[in-house]
Formats: structure tokens, sequence, C-alpha cells
């Protein structure tokens, strides 16, 4: 390989970590989300919500005085914490549900590694890992309420899990496939996924609530028990980064949500061969549904307060299980007779 | 997590000695504390003792109030029951002239009535915001809130302040209804009626408040006689008891009203009460603003103090100005006491006087200090995050606690 | 049921303010108190309202409150109960620096919380207030004051205060 | 990174930030974005010290919607930036509002809310209370008893324009006085 086509290919990669999919592209989405729950808060709330900040465009700004903000702040570590665990594990957190996005394509063309026959495998793989740091923030931290957060974290991520895996499940053993654009061209020359198996999406659903700590599952931040739950002792940029990686679990779920239920890039296809028509069109019209599902979750906010831990357990270890286990059934049954 | 069934009265009996129990210091920095501290023994996620610290905003009013002329201490009473000013206001003043021997005249009875019911409106409605933040709904916080503003806004237009009114002094009261009150009130109720609707949709029946709320922190009848709770909290325990009812002050005796009683005495059933007497009050106040008489706003031993510039600017403002009596007023020697239906329940006022320029002994306690015995006896076996729920339930404001 | 026969059949020394309908049972036996309160706690009253101190110059005067919820006919009135002691002389000490340090001692009397659980936090409130020991209290701890206050009692009228400084270095 | 380890791994980590401040309080576009960004991010910290927190929740509701100005009460200490002392603090509460403050973040400012906070109110001659300014370092006052809910809005304004006006000590620690 000569030199000029490996600075070329180093640059390639920057650009993915920094511009697309990485860190730029995080930013944007998570100021966005942010901003798009409290402005949704604030209208069913008969009020404003943040607007000072940059009048003209609606306070949209906010989140990101709110980063600068946290980004220049004393960095405060307790005496008695597990220092190394209690610096590194909100980065890994971060990073994780961060690289996740490298194996969620936007669109038919688009892949950042090489081509893969298991995005959806290394993708959930990705995101199952962010909740064990989670739970090692609380347990660095050396806080009760933290450690109680942390408890209820674990509580939660086993409850919740393999309801999550089967719901996937049921939707690969639809599609035939352990690859998102194979199973976005599934669905494109047959049906979306949320008519194919409901059971699924509403499973998927639920998950997404819980895993991203959306309300009513607001369970492990319930700040009227325990304060700030895991990041109670978390201060400055750790903290910015712990309040962020929800919001970015948050996009992964419902870019996941969009390619295996709402029909991904529907309604261009594969066939054209034009960047406009084939790259981009069908890259913003993924983000904007999965937008459309975010924005959906975030108004869950305004509407409901929040379960008790053991409620939710119960409903997690009952209800979403036997739904999942029932979408299994129903993507058997459907391969069986219907295809 | 074991399900263990604490008695209510095990609380003494149980040891928390030892390593087993989690120990939480909630508060007073803590969003779900207010101001005062709760110290929690935890068996897992089961709480097995709650002590609570108060004292925090503890300011001395009795203290103080024996140190400052008796027209003094009506301030100090209303800061110290914020979101109640005018029932503080109305007990304190009670008992004073029930030891000058002054009798207000109707007008004033009607409105001191109609100020108290709308300000039991705006106190209710604080409780229910207080109660969706603490488990974790903002937008019924913010609604309530919200919706607090235009009972405010009456308020204002009626005494000139927002919340710490002192509209209510000995022989009567300091203004008279102002023009277009009438109509502004008819306005503001008919729009309360329309947000109560909503406040059912989004949260008496929301399905995720059924579900923390129904069988928590239940207090039955005999309990909460035995432990004497107040206010909304014993009524919805199903206790017939309302100071208005029994010890009829101001118009109270001439208005038709019910007095709504729960059965269950759980969290939810706290919850429904508070709305069912703002519907109550609503009421009220229609039947206040209708049946209000003509007539004088003070009373006669009151007026005939006035010099003639305050006689002439009541006569044409409707407008009581101090006179000099009330700064050298000396109540004849005596004790006497008075209660009060405030918004979270019943003011016990008892002053001794010896005929001096001060009270002699200043005694008052307030609903929430009342409903202390919520917290170490209701709590016990309930799972953490029931914690919130029964402390927003019971509508707890720790100034007032304190005193 | 005639409320005034009931009670003057409890006790001879009650005072009835009609216009009020305040009724006052003084209680000069201290020994007496528990019996007087179970007889009037089985009469209906069933709850304590507050419990409180008055001070004179040489004797505390202690009152309890009680009301009723469960029956009907007392719902409407206010009973107290008084019984009045003697407070010990105050011991003055001159310390080292030549100040005066008056040591008022409490005083005792019997705790009503094994007649009425209500009272529990008003009796804590009491004994910090005006240093009225309850005999029999389960849990007799400063409740609102923070613990350097001891031994001042803030609501006896020779109350002379000091602020104590917010961090004891 | 007091301990051994902590320095084998970190080296002089100290002086590496302390350049890195110098470097960047020289800039003056920094410092102005950061001035930008704290202001509108003045995220107060939820110690209600008395009863002009019913108040202060009032100046949160939707008529008065403090949140247009990025104030947002949040939940612990060291998140927030912005310590609200509202009305009296009793000595009790003195010692904890303290703490409460030590626990936070630099840099952070100090509102006294009501005239209590301000010089004591009615309850000046009390046993128990304290005034905000012997213990705490306060940058804006807020006269009223209880302060309407658009005095505290003003004293957020106050304390925008005071972080404008020294933009330059946003870095640093902030000198206690």
């Amino acid at each position: 390989m000569g030199i000029i086509p490996l600075i070329l290919w180093l640059i390639q990669d920057l650009l993915y970590i920094i511009i697309f999919p990485g860190l730029v592209t995080i930013l944007v989405v998570v100021v966005i989300i942010i901003w798009l729950e409290r402005k949704i808060a604030a209208k069913v709330q008969m009020r404003f919500g943040p607007l000072w900040v940059s009048k003209k465009i609606g306070g949209a700004l906010q989140s990101l005085a709110d980063l600068l903000r946290y980004s220049f702040q004393e960095v405060i570590i307790p005496e008695k914490t597990d220092k190394w665990a209690f610096i590194l594990a909100p980065g890994l957190m971060f990073a994780f549900a961060t690289i996740a996005l490298i194996f969620i394509p936007v669109g038919p063309y688009y892949s950042v590694l090489f081509p893969s026959y298991y995005t959806i495998l290394f993708s959930l793989a990705l995101i199952i890992i962010t909740p064990i740091f989670a739970i090692t923030v609380g347990w660095a931290s050396d806080n009760k309420f933290s450690f109680i957060g942390a408890l209820r974290e674990g509580f939660l991520l086993i409850s919740y899990e393999i309801p999550f895996l089967l719901s996937v499940v049921s939707m690969v053993i639809i599609f035939h496939t352990y690859d998102y654009i194979n199973a976005v061209q599934n669905q494109l020359s047959f049906l979306p996924g949320i008519i194919l198996n409901p059971l699924a999406a509403l499973t998927m659903l639920i998950v997404m609530i819980r895993t991203t700590g959306r309300f009513p599952f607001d369970i492990t931040e319930a700040d009227s028990e325990l304060v700030m739950g895991l990041f109670t002792e978390y201060s400055a940029l750790f903290f910015g980064v712990g309040m962020a990686t929800p919001y970015v679990e948050l996009y992964n779920f419902s870019l996941i949500f969009s390619l295996l239920f709402l029909g991904g890039w529907w309604p261009f296809t594969l066939n054209v061969m034009n960047p406009v028509y084939g790259l981009i069109l069908p890259g913003i019209i993924v983000v904007v549904k999965a937008f459309i599902v975010m924005a959906v979750l975030v108004f869950l906010r305004a509407v409901y307060p929040r379960y008790r831990l053991d409620q939710a357990v119960r409903s997690g270890w009952s209800y979403v299980l036997l739904l999942s286990i029932l979408s299994v059934i129903l993507s058997v049954v459907e391969v069986m007779f219907l295809r | 997590m074991s399900e263990k069934v604490y008695n209510i009265d095990d609380l003494q009996n149980i040891n928390v000695e030892g390593e087993k129990y989690i120990i939480l210091q909630i508060g007073p920095s803590h969003p779900g504390s207010g101001h005062m501290r709760l110290k929690v023994w935890l068996d897992g996620d089961i709480i097995v003792k709650v002590d609570p610290d108060i004292g925090f905003v503890h300011r001395t009013s009795e203290w103080l109030s024996e140190r400052r002329e008796w027209i003094k201490a009506v301030p100090i009473v209303e800061r110290i029951m914020l979101p109640d000013t005018v029932h503080a206001n109305l007990a304190y003043v009670l008992t004073v002239e029930k030891l000058l021997g002054i009798e207000p005249p109707p007008r004033a009875q009607y409105l001191r009535s109609l100020v108290a019911e709308i300000n039991r409106i705006t106190s209710h409605l604080y409780g229910i915001g207080i109660f969706g933040i603490f488990l974790g709904s903002s937008t019924v916080y913010m609604w309530a809130f919200g919706d607090r503003e235009p009972f405010i806004d009456l308020m204002e237009m009626l005494t000139g302040a927002r919340i710490t009114t002192s509209y209510i002094i000995p022989g009567g009261v300091r203004w008279d209804l102002p023009n277009g009150f009438k109509e502004r009130a008819e306005t503001v109720l008919q729009y309360m009626e329309r947000r109560l609707k909503d406040y059912e949709d989004i949260w008496v029946k929301n399905p995720v408040v059924q579900a923390r709320t129904i069988n928590v922190g239940t207090l039955k009848k005999e309990d909460a006689i035995r432990l004497g709770v107040v206010g909304p909290n014993l009524r919805a325990s199903g206790v017939y008891y309302d100071t208005r009812k029994h010890h009829p002050y101001a118009a109270y005796s001439n208005l038709d009203f019910e007095v709504p009683t729960m059965k269950n005495g759980d969290s939810y059933d706290r919850l429904l009460i508070r709305v069912e007497e703002i519907k109550q009050s609503i009421k009220l106040i229609r039947q206040i603003l209708k049946d209000i008489p003509e007539g004088k706003i003070i009373a006669d031993q009151i007026y005939n103090q006035l010099n003639p510039v305050m006689k002439k600017n009541y006569e044409e403002k409707k407008r009581v100005m101090f006179p000099a009596f009330m700064i050298h007023m000396r109540p004849p020697a005596g004790e006497a006491s008075a209660k009060v239906e405030a918004g979270r329940g019943e003011i016990f006022f008892y002053i001794k006087s010896t005929g001096d320029k001060y009270p002699y002994r200043f005694r008052w306690v307030t609903p929430s200090f009342r409903n202390l015995p919520y917290f170490t006896h209701v709590t016990v076996g309930h799972r953490l995050a029931d914690l919130p729920t029964i402390y927003g339930s019971i509508d707890y404001f720790p100034p007032e606690a304190d005193r | 049921m005639n409320i005034k026969d009931e009670l003057s059949k409890i006790s001879t020394n009650l005072v009835i303010d009609e216009k009020r309908a305040n009724y006052k049972i003084i209680i000069d036996e201290p020994s007496k108190l528990i019996d007087v309160a179970n007889s009037i706690k089985n009469l209906g009253f069933d709850h304590v309202v507050s419990v409180t101190g008055v001070d004179y110059p040489d004797k505390i005067e202690v009152i309890w409150h009680v009301s009723s919820y469960s029956s009907e006919e007392l719902k409407g009135i206010d009973l107290a109960i008084s019984m009045t002691v003697k407070k010990p002389e105050p011991l003055k000490q001159t310390d080292a620096q030549g100040n005066i340090n008056v040591n008022r001692p409490p005083v005792t009397v019997p705790s009503l919380v094994s007649v009425w659980p209500s009272g529990i936090f008003s009796e804590r409130e009491a004994f910090e207030m005006f240093g009225i020991i309850f005999d029999g209290h389960p849990d007799l701890r400063y409740l609102m004051l923070p613990e350097d206050f001891y031994g001042t009692w803030p609501l006896r009228k020779d109350f002379t205060y000091q602020k104590p400084k917010v961090f004891i270095e | 990174m007091a301990d051994a380890e902590g320095l084998i791994y970190l080296g002089n980590l100290d002086d590496v930030a302390k350049k890195a401040l110098e470097f960047l309080n020289k800039s003056e576009f920094i410092k102005k974005t950061l001035s930008w960004g704290i202001d509108f991010s003045l995220w107060p910290v939820h110690l209600m010290t008395s009863c002009c927190g019913a108040e202060f929740a009032a100046a949160a509701s939707p008529r008065f919607d403090l949140e247009r100005l990025g104030f947002l009460p949040f939940g612990g200490p060291r998140q927030t930036n912005l310590l609200v002392v509202e009305g009296t603090t009793t000595i009790k509460m003195a010692r904890v509002v303290k703490r409460v403050y030590e626990q936070m973040p630099n840099p952070k400012w100090v509102i006294a809310m009501g005239a209590c906070a301000m010089d004591g109110g009615i309850f000046f001659n009390s046993y128990n209370t304290i005034v905000a300014r012997e213990y705490l370092p306060v940058d804006a006052y807020v006269p009223g008893c209880p302060p309407r809910p658009e005095a505290l809005a003003r004293a957020v304004l106050l304390i925008q324009e005071k972080i404008k006006r020294e933009k330059d000590a946003l870095l640093g620690v902030k000198n206690e006085h």
C-alpha cells in the first residue's frame, strides 16, 4: 500500500470517528433530542421551555450551553471512590453506546466497516454491554444512592434483556438474515416489520423505554428517591457524558426500530444508483423516522409518572417476556405458513 | 427482597442496630425531601424504620410572638404557613377576638370565608403539584402551579398581595369586595372546573398513578384517630371531622357544604379527597358570592376607634386603615383557644393573656406537625420508592411543622 | 350524655368557659394524672392536639389539649388538662473567666404517650422548649433545635440566648 | 491524585492542567463562549431553606417559567452551579447550606432570596436564625417577603450580567470572600 492511499484511508477513518456517524453527529442528535424533550414537555405544560439562549430558533442551543458549562466545571472526584472505575466507567459507557452506531446503517450503500452479514448481532452485543458500565458507575461512586441505583439497574437489566433479544430474534426469523440492509430489503419487497409482527414491535418499544430510562421506567434515576441515581457523585464533563449516554442509546434503538419495523428507507429502494436518491435521501428518511420514534418516547415524560422497581421487574418477567415469546411464535408461524 | 408485613406498632420493637440495614439520610438537600431530613433504615428495599429529623426551619414563631405587640404576630404566623396564609391569619385573629370579645359583622364573616376558600384551593393545588413531582410527573406539577395563579390573582385583587395577605384583622377585614370581582371569580371557577377534568384524565385516572398509590401508605380509621392526624388525610381515612362543621367559625354555619370522606385511607384516597375538596370549595365560593350580605366590614368597636380621616376613607373606598388601637391592643387577661380548618388540616391556637401588650403565652399547632406520625408509622413496611408517594400524598410542608 | 356532668365526675377541679366551649381540668396531684387521663380517654377524647407549657416565675404549667374524632357529641369540645409543677431553683455557677452561668434544671411530669400516642411529637417539643422531662416517654430526644441548645429552654421567660456558632471548627 | 499510585500513572497532571487553564484563560473567544454557556445554564440545587421555596416553586411554574432563562432546578449539588438561599436559614439549616455550597463544583453563585436571607426579615431577633451573608459569599439579593417570582427572575438576570462582567475568573477558582 502506498503512502497516499494510507493517508486517505486514515482521513476517511477520522471522518467516520469525528463527523459521521461519530461524535459530531452524536452531539447534534443529543442536543436536538434534549431540546425536543424539554420543548415537548413545555408545550404540554403550558409554557415556553428553553428560549432565551437563542430566541430566533426557539432555544435550540440550550443543551449546547449546558454542555459548555459542564465541560469547564470543576471536576470533583470524591475521596473514597474507586478512582479509575469512577473516571473510566462513564467514558466507556458512552463509547460503547457510540461504537454500536458503526453497525447500524442509515442507508442502503452505507457501511463504515467492510460489508458484514452480522450487523444486527454486532450492534446488539455492543448495546447490551453499556448497562454493565452503568452498574460500574454506581459501584465506583461509593454513595448509597448510586449504589441503590446500580442495584436497580441490575435488576432491570436482567429482567428486560431477554424480551429485547427475543423481539429482535423474531424479526431475524422473519427476514431470515442477520444484516440490517437485507432486513430492510425484505421489508421493501413485502410488508414493513410492524405489520408482520406487531408484538415484537410492541416489546421492542417497551424495552426501548426501559433501557434508555424514559418515563414511566425512569427508575434508576428517580430523582425524588435517589437524587440523580447512578450519577449522584458525578460532576462536570463526566456527568455530561453520563447524561448524554441514554440519549445516544435512544438514538441507537430508534434507528434499529425504524430499520427493523418501519421499513428503513422506504419508499426509496436499492435500485436507484444515484448519490442523491441512493445515499442521501434514504439516510434522511431513516433519521427522520428515528427522530419521530424518539419524539414519541420523550413525549411520555409529559404524561406518565414512574413505576416502582418491583412493578417494573414484575411486568418485565411476566407480560413483556410473555409478549416476546408470543412474538417469536408468531414469527415462526408466519415463516411456516405465509412465506 | 422479602415481602415482610410489618405491624404498625412494631416500630418500637424493631432493633435497628447492626450492619444488616442500610441507613439512608434523605435530605435536607434532596429533591424528594423538602426542608427536612428523613433517616431511613432499609432492609433490602423495604423500609424498616423512619426517623423524621425536623426543625430545619424552626423559626421560633412562638418565642417571637411573645415579644411583639399583638397585631404583629399576624405576619409571623403567615410566613410560617406560606401556602395557607389566610387560615393562619384567621385562626390567630379568631383567638384574639375571643379574648377581646369582639364579633365581626356578617359581611366580614362572609368575606373571611371567601378568601379562606380561595386559599384552600391554592393550597390543595400546591399539594397536588408537589405530589406530582414526587411521583415524577412534572406535568402535574406545572399544571397545578399554573392553575394556582388565577386564584392567587383573585386573592391579589381582593387583598392586595399575592400570598401574604394579612387581610383579616381583629373585628373584621381590611378591604371590601372590589368592583368586578364576582365576574372575575366566576370566570376563574369555570376555568378550574374545566381543568379538573384534565387532571382526572392525566393524573387521577392514570394507570401508573393508580399502580403507585392504591394500597400504598394505608392508614386505617382507628389508627388515624389514635395518631391524631388532621385535615384531608384524616378524612381520607374515613373519619368525618371537619373543623368548619364542628367548630363553626366565620360564615360556615350559614353555608351549605359537604365534607367528603373516603374509605381506604391510602395515598390514592388522599389524592382524591383533595380533588373533591377543590370541587366543594368552588361550590362554596359561588354560594358566598351569591349570599353575601350588605353591611359593614368591621365591627363597631373598631369602627369607633377610627379617626375622621380614616372614617372618610372607609366610607369612600371601603378600606379599613389601622387605628392606633391595633398596636396598643391589650386584650383582657384570660386564655382562649381556637381551631380553623386550613388547607392541610386543623390549626390550633392557644393564647394566654395577662392584659399586657404582648401575649404571655402564644401556642399554636400546625397541621403538618400533627401529620408527622405518617412518617414514623405509615411508611414502615413499604418500599423505598413508596416514601415519596406517602410524603407527597400527605401534603407535608416542613416550615409549617417547624413553626 | 352531658359532658359537664361526666367531666365533673372525673375531676372536681373543672373550669368551664361556656361561651367558647372550652373545658379545663386542673390536676393538683401528679400521681392522679394518668388515671384522670385514662378516664377522659374512655369518655371519648381520643387524641392530643397540643402539649405545651406555660412558664411562670416559680412554676411551670403543663397543658395537654385533647379532643375527639370518634364521638359525635365531643367533636366540638376542646378539653385542656392542666398540671402545675414547681420549678427547682436555678443553679448559678461561676466559671474560670468569671462569667456566671445559670443552670436551670428541668422539671419532671408523667408522660401521657401511653394513653394518647398522638402526643409523642408534641411532648418532645415541650421537652426541648421548656425543659419538661416526660417520665415514661419512649423516645424523649430533641426534635427541632440542635443539641447545643441543651439546658437553655428557649420558651421559658428567663431565656437569654447567645447564638451558637454555625460551625464549630 | 494524592496517593503514590496516582502519581506514577498521571505524572504531574496538576501542572499540565494549570498550563492548559492558563492557555484557555488567555483566549478571548473561549471566555466569551464560556460566559455565554454558563449564562444560560444556571442550574440551582434542590435545597429549600425556608418558606420562600413556595415562591421559588412558583417561579418555575408556567406563568413565570424561569426555564426560559435556562434555569432548571436540579437534583444533587454536584451537577449544579447556583445556590438559592430561600428565606430564613436556621442554625441547623445553615450548617447544611454551607456544606452543600462546598459540595458544588466551581464556578458557583449564590442568590439570597427574601428579606430574611438579606437581613433577617421579621425573624431578625430570633435565637435560631442566621443571615445568609454571614456564612456564604452572596452574589445577588432579592428583596421582598416573600419576593415575587419576577424578582427572582431579575436576580437570575443580575447573575448573568455578573458572569459576563467577571468572565476572566470563570476558569480559575473563584475567590472566597
